[in-house]
């Protein structure tokens, strides 16, 4: 049996290990919602507006994210993703060298893939509680579709996805942790690393979970506020 | 791609995840049943008035709701024995693997639960639990035939999305060496040489998503049953 | 012969029928190391050094063995803690490794090293060549001694390093890999390289003409005991001196290997 | 019948109500009418104990009980033996119109099932929703479901109902039904107080008109007294806000 | 001024308004009465495109537009010269009083920010809310949140105003601020078609009132006409139930 329960000195070494895997779990975060925001928006609103095919597809790509888990989503993308895209560029003869690009492009794709889907959840029960007669006064006034969404409905929309964003931020977060699976060099990954040369497994895991914890409740943090400031209009006379 | 892909590995794989596929079902029933018990008693902390107990749920829910399920499962996994044999000397190496994948996703699922359950209760008009005292039923016999029945109508459809998801998290229990429905497909690639991985993947992920879609068929339905009272005219 | 107080609650003895004290042992294995170490299609544990360690336990009427399938991770966790007695798992040694686990007097088997190479690639004889052509190589599990064995020869090598990467073992289909130009070459075993490319019916037989196996290493393979299974591994070290008397372990190695790796024991250098 | 004695009441540090006294004889409509928070609710839910009062006793019948330190059984001995119709109605949503009546009965009162039924059966008779025993409340328009509100009460056959705006949040066009139901059941000599904006409905069935305001109580009198010759000032101001052009009050 | 041909809606089988054809002349007041369900609103809408009809037309000035098969173009053009005040005031909660009223000058008829905003102020100042310019809805009442829903219909000085109960979701003492700003508008010389079921604003300011039932216009004229000498059984029945008591008809 080992001697002691925990071995002190590595935990703190690593932790700092842990710690210089957030630039890239964080990078692969804001990457994957920067694309998946505006296709989960585009997309829920096709899902609102039950555009024909669109809402098709929207709906079972949805259910094979939101049905599968995110392990899975990432072994096969990570399988297919290469040779599809060799196949596609091998038949319009692009020169493009598919095998040079870092892994970190794959997990962009994949967790883009998986968090759009899981936007357009977010912003399709959003929307649904903004009442419909906003959109009817923005109409009243003179606005357009356009402008009635940009000025009226978008801005109380993310009031109410606020919340719902949040998680899906700190679940992406937190599925990042999956990019071992990928060689993505995010804390999991570099803490498992160090811990191989001791097996010390054990402080390694207690690293990672630390840092996630506050990775995770500065982005909580970070969330509450801004939907303080978004949702000043709600503020009650008393308050 | 035709090179690679091989269908029949998909098809040969089929039969043999079956069998697995009832112990991924029994860890996540039993995750859910001790999941929901524990959900109950958080939810009741937070929403008592005593401040620490409010606290303690608080601080349980962030935790759990900031820690990746690979990592919570490695510290369930080693954590406890090697917490319970330091501390306490309780020998706890022998414990089967699954007991420790049943309480990983067990507390993770609490965390779920006590949300879900929180706002169920939340949602219910006060109003409701006014008539029923009103009427001369004691608090007890309000939470009982008024607040209780409502609230799980609220409840159910947040409760089958936890389902799906401890059912998915539960699919990183193959990293501890259990062998479910994932630990199978892994070692049938090991078999394989690590080899045409995709399609066993494939396969796995069919099974997921057909399962994830009917749990929530079943859902949908177990609401249309019980919120008889709740329906509304025009959708009749 | 029971071992010391610790192990004493962590492992149950029987008695047979002529009366004897038999100590049952857990031995793990990683359930997902073909040809080494797996489980075969009617659920039984087999493979290389699962085999020799079936040969052990005949060799030693007062133990009995359970094997206990598991993970690459676990094995080395549980082994340490001492959740596992031994574990077998294609072990290299390492000089970490020696901190936590006790490696036994004799060795369990050897194991060819070597790279997956495109055929265009078959000059690239060793892990130098490979690192001044600047390939690139397929991740490696972190917890796999393929990695050790790249890091110290990166360590040993600081002016002409190999490009190391850690993965996950199920996502990297080596030959694949190879032969769709994902990477350049990746490390292998020669034992799964036959039975996925050499072997009439393995899955790359059809690759068979593409990639080439190119041996860098051969390299002694351990088992691990726990800290506290001295007197378990004494009893190894007895029965494998008795083995290697016989041609039994050349002909697993021809079994699982397809090649007796015996052969080239005296160029083995770890 | 039901006397309130010196109820007072406070949210944090906003006193609600100063000390009210009301009295109400058996068979009695007391109607209570008051600006938007003057306390009028909140009376009516300290009586029920829905909230309870800083100070304060009530005395129903031959039970006597302090509106603040009440013990459980003393709340439901109260709530038994009065009954309470919401504003917005407070229907037991998972529960048929038949089921919402018999559930106080049943539960409350241990009374036999089939009695509890017919008992029920006859309420909503009453409130004339003969067809609608099992109909949920979701499926009843708003003057319907608060005819099983009332229903609810009456079954209880309790001393006093205390009704809340019953017909508030009703469209207009509903609001003469339960208004019909309300008198009909004030004709039968069930007691009442009745907090509602509805004047016609006071001067008809009122024996006493109480105006309420700032937590005390202005002024009351029968509905003549109130709405033709109101003494206070503050009643005549809110008289003339809610009843434009329709009163000319005698000066 | 406006003048509505035919107009016919059906919400799938159900026909809500069945040709209903209506005038309005400038400066004019044009009240619509009728019981629930009988199109009030949905003619409204059709009116400003919040609905499409499936048929009609409407002249606003010099514009003539077909309700059911109108532009892009026209449609924004309608809307541009009318404005609609909602029951539920729909004011924009993201914005303050003065930015809901700016909005529809602003972004809609591309007004430069300050005179936007100078015309909104005068607008708030009318309806009496000088004080809360930079209020959002949440912290309005009720009856605040409605003028501010006047204002910035006024604010857009719009051919015709449609009011559609406005003050129907009010408590019944903030009626009162919001019927007295409506008058001052009319007074004005604005032209509006106000849908209520405040009798005694249709007395006092309509030019015309008009009554309908089942997606027809039943009979129309001047409130004296319709309040004191209706012709059709149908109008009699209606009124006796909104105002019980209030009116002897002449017959
Ligand atoms: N639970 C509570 N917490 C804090 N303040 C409250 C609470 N309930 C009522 N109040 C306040 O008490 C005052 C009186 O409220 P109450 O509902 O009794 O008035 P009301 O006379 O019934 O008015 P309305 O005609 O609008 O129903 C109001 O100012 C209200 O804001
Ligand atoms: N979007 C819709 N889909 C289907 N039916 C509708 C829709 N809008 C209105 N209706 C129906 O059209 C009929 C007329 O509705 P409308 O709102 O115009 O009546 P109203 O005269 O304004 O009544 P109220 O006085 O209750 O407001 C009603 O029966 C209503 O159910
Ligand atoms: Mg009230
Ligand atoms: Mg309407």
């Amino acid at each position: 049996m080992n001697s002691s329960f925990i071995n002190m000195e590595f935990l703190i070494d690593t932790f700092f290990v842990a710690l210089s895997g957030v630039p890239i779990a964080l990078l692969v975060t804001v990457v994957a919602l920067a694309i998946a925001l505006p296709i989960g928006f585009f997309l829920a609103l096709t899902r609102i507006n039950e555009i024909p095919i669109l809402n098709g597809f929207t709906k079972v790509y949805v259910s094979f994210v939101r049905g599968t888990p995110i392990i899975i989503q990432i072994f096969v993308l990570y399988s297919i993703l290469p040779l599809v895209l060799a196949s596609i560029f091998e038949r319009y003869n692009i020169d493009f060298p598919i095998y040079e690009v870092n892994t970190l492009w794959y997990a962009f794709i994949i967790f883009s893939f998986n968090t759009a889907a899981i936007l357009v959840e977010v912003f399709r029960s959003a929307l649904k509680t903004v009442n419909a007669g906003q959109l009817e006064a923005a109409y009243s006034v003179g606005l357009t579709t356009a402008q009635a969404y940009r000025r009226i409905i978008i801005p109380q929309m993310l009031v109410s996805a606020m919340p719902n964003l949040c998680t899906a931020t700190i679940n992406l977060i937190k599925a990042t942790s999956l990019g071992y699976a990928i060689s993505l060099q995010e804390i999991t990954l570099k803490a498992k690393v160090a811990a191989n040369v001791g097996y010390n497994y054990l402080e390694a895991y207690i690293d990672i979970f630390i840092v996630y914890l506050i990775l995770c409740i500065t982005v909580e943090y970070l969330f509450k506020v801004f939907e303080k400031r978004l949702s000043r209009y709600k503020a009650v006379a008393t308050a | 791609m035709e090179k690679y892909f091989d269908i029949n590995y998909l098809w040969t794989a089929l039969p043999q995840l079956v069998p697995f596929l009832w112990i991924t079902l029994f860890v996540a029933a039993l995750s859910v049943i001790f999941g929901t018990l524990l959900g109950l008693i958080i939810a009741v902390f937070k929403l008592s008035k005593n401040r620490f107990l409010q606290l303690l749920a608080n601080s349980y829910i962030t935790i759990m709701r900031c820690t990746p399920s690979i990592v919570l499962l490695f510290l369930v996994y080693y954590g406890i024995p090697a917490f319970a044999d330091s501390f306490f000397g309780i020998y706890l190496q022998d414990v089967h693997t699954g007991v420790f994948v049943v309480i990983t996703f067990s507390l993770q699922f609490a965390a779920m639960m006590a949300e879900v359950i929180r706002s169920a209760y939340l949602a219910i008009d006060k109003g409701q639990y006014e008539a029923a005292v009103s009427v001369g039923l004691t608090p007890f016999q309000a939470y009982r035939r008024i607040i209780f029945p409502q609230a799980v109508v609220v409840a159910l459809p947040n409760f089958g999305n936890g389902l799906i998801s401890v059912l998915q998290e539960g699919a990183l229990a193959y990293t501890i060496g259990f062998i479910d429905i994932v630990g199978k497909a892994n070692l049938i690639i090991a078999n394989n040489y690590n080899t045409h991985a995709l399609e066993i993947y494939i396969a796995l992920a069919v099974f997921y998503w057909v399962l994830s879609v009917v749990i929530a068929k079943i859902f949908e339905l177990l609401e249309k049953a019980f919120s008889k009272g709740q329906r509304s005219l025009k959708t009749s | 012969a029971c071992g010391n107080g610790e192990s004493e609650k962590s492992s149950g003895t029987k008695t047979t029928e002529d009366g004897q004290e038999v100590r049952v042992v857990k031995v793990a294995y990683d359930q997902a190391g073909k040809p080494m170490t797996f489980i075969d299609e009617n659920g039984n544990a087999t493979g290389y050094d699962v085999e020799v360690m079936k040969l052990v336990d005949e060799l030693l009427p007062e133990y009995e063995f359970e094997f206990v399938g598991t993970t690459n991770d676990d094995l080395l966790i549980g082994v340490e803690q001492g959740k596992y007695h031994a574990g077998v798992k294609n072990a290299f040694w390492t000089e970490e490794r020696t901190q936590k686990f006790i490696f036994p007097q004799e060795f369990l088997g050897l194991s060819s090293a070597g790279l997956v190479l495109k055929k265009e690639n078959e000059n690239i004889k060793d892990l130098s060549d490979f690192a001044t052509a600047g390939m690139t190589l397929a991740p490696i599990a972190a917890n796999n001694a393929q990695y050790t064995v790249i890091a110290e020869y990166n360590d040993a090598n600081p002016d002409n390093p190999v490009k190391l990467q850690a993965g996950e073992e199920f996502t990297v289909d080596v030959v694949q890999w190879v032969n769709e130009g994902r990477v350049d070459g990746g490390v292998i075993i020669e034992g799964a390289f036959k039975g996925q490319v050499l072997t009439e019916g393995g899955p790359y037989y059809n690759l068979k003409d593409e990639v080439v196996y190119n041996e860098f290493a051969v390299i002694k393979t351990w088992p691990l005991f726990n800290k506290n299974e001295q007197e378990f591994a004494d009893a190894y070290d007895k029965a494998l001196a008795e083995l290697k008397e016989t041609d039994k372990l050349r002909e697993l190695s021809v079994e699982f290997y397809g090649r007796d790796l015996f052969e080239v024991l005296d160029k083995v250098e770890r | 019948m039901l006397e309130i004695q010196n109820v007072h009441k406070s949210f944090g540090k906003n006193e609600i109500l100063k000390g009210v006294d009301l009295s109400v004889d058996k068979g009695d409509v007391v109607v209570i009418l008051g600006p938007s928070g003057s306390g009028k609710t909140t009376l009516l839910r300290c009586i029920n104990f829905l909230e309870r009062a800083d100070q304060g006793t009530a005395t129903l019948g031959d039970l006597k009980v302090d509106l603040h330190s009440a013990s459980k059984k003393e709340v439901l001995a109260v709530r038994q033996r009065s009954a309470f119709v919401f504003q917005n109605y407070n229907l037991f949503n998972n529960k048929t119109a038949i089921e919402n009546v018999a559930e106080g009965l049943i539960i409350g009162r241990k009374i036999p099932k089939e009695e509890a039924y017919k008992i029920a059966r006859e309420a909503l008779d009453k409130v004339g929703l003969s067809e609608k025993y099992d109909s949920y409340p979701s499926q009843l328009s708003g003057g319907q479901q608060q005819r099983v509100g009332i229903a609810r009460a009456v079954a209880l056959n309790p001393d006093v109902i205390l009704f809340d705006e019953p017909t508030s949040a009703l469209d207009p066009e509903l609001v003469g039904e339960v208004l019909e139901v309300m008198k009909e059941i004030a004709r039968e000599g069930t007691t009442m107080i009745v907090v509602t904006h509805e004047m016609q409905f006071a001067k008809d069935v009122a024996k006493k008109v109480i105006f309420m305001d700032g937590g005390n109580i202005v002024e009351e009198g029968t509905p003549h007294e109130i709405f033709v010759t109101p003494k206070e000032e503050r009643t005549r101001r809110f008289l003339r806000r809610v009843l434009p052009g329709e009163y000319d009050f005698e000066i």
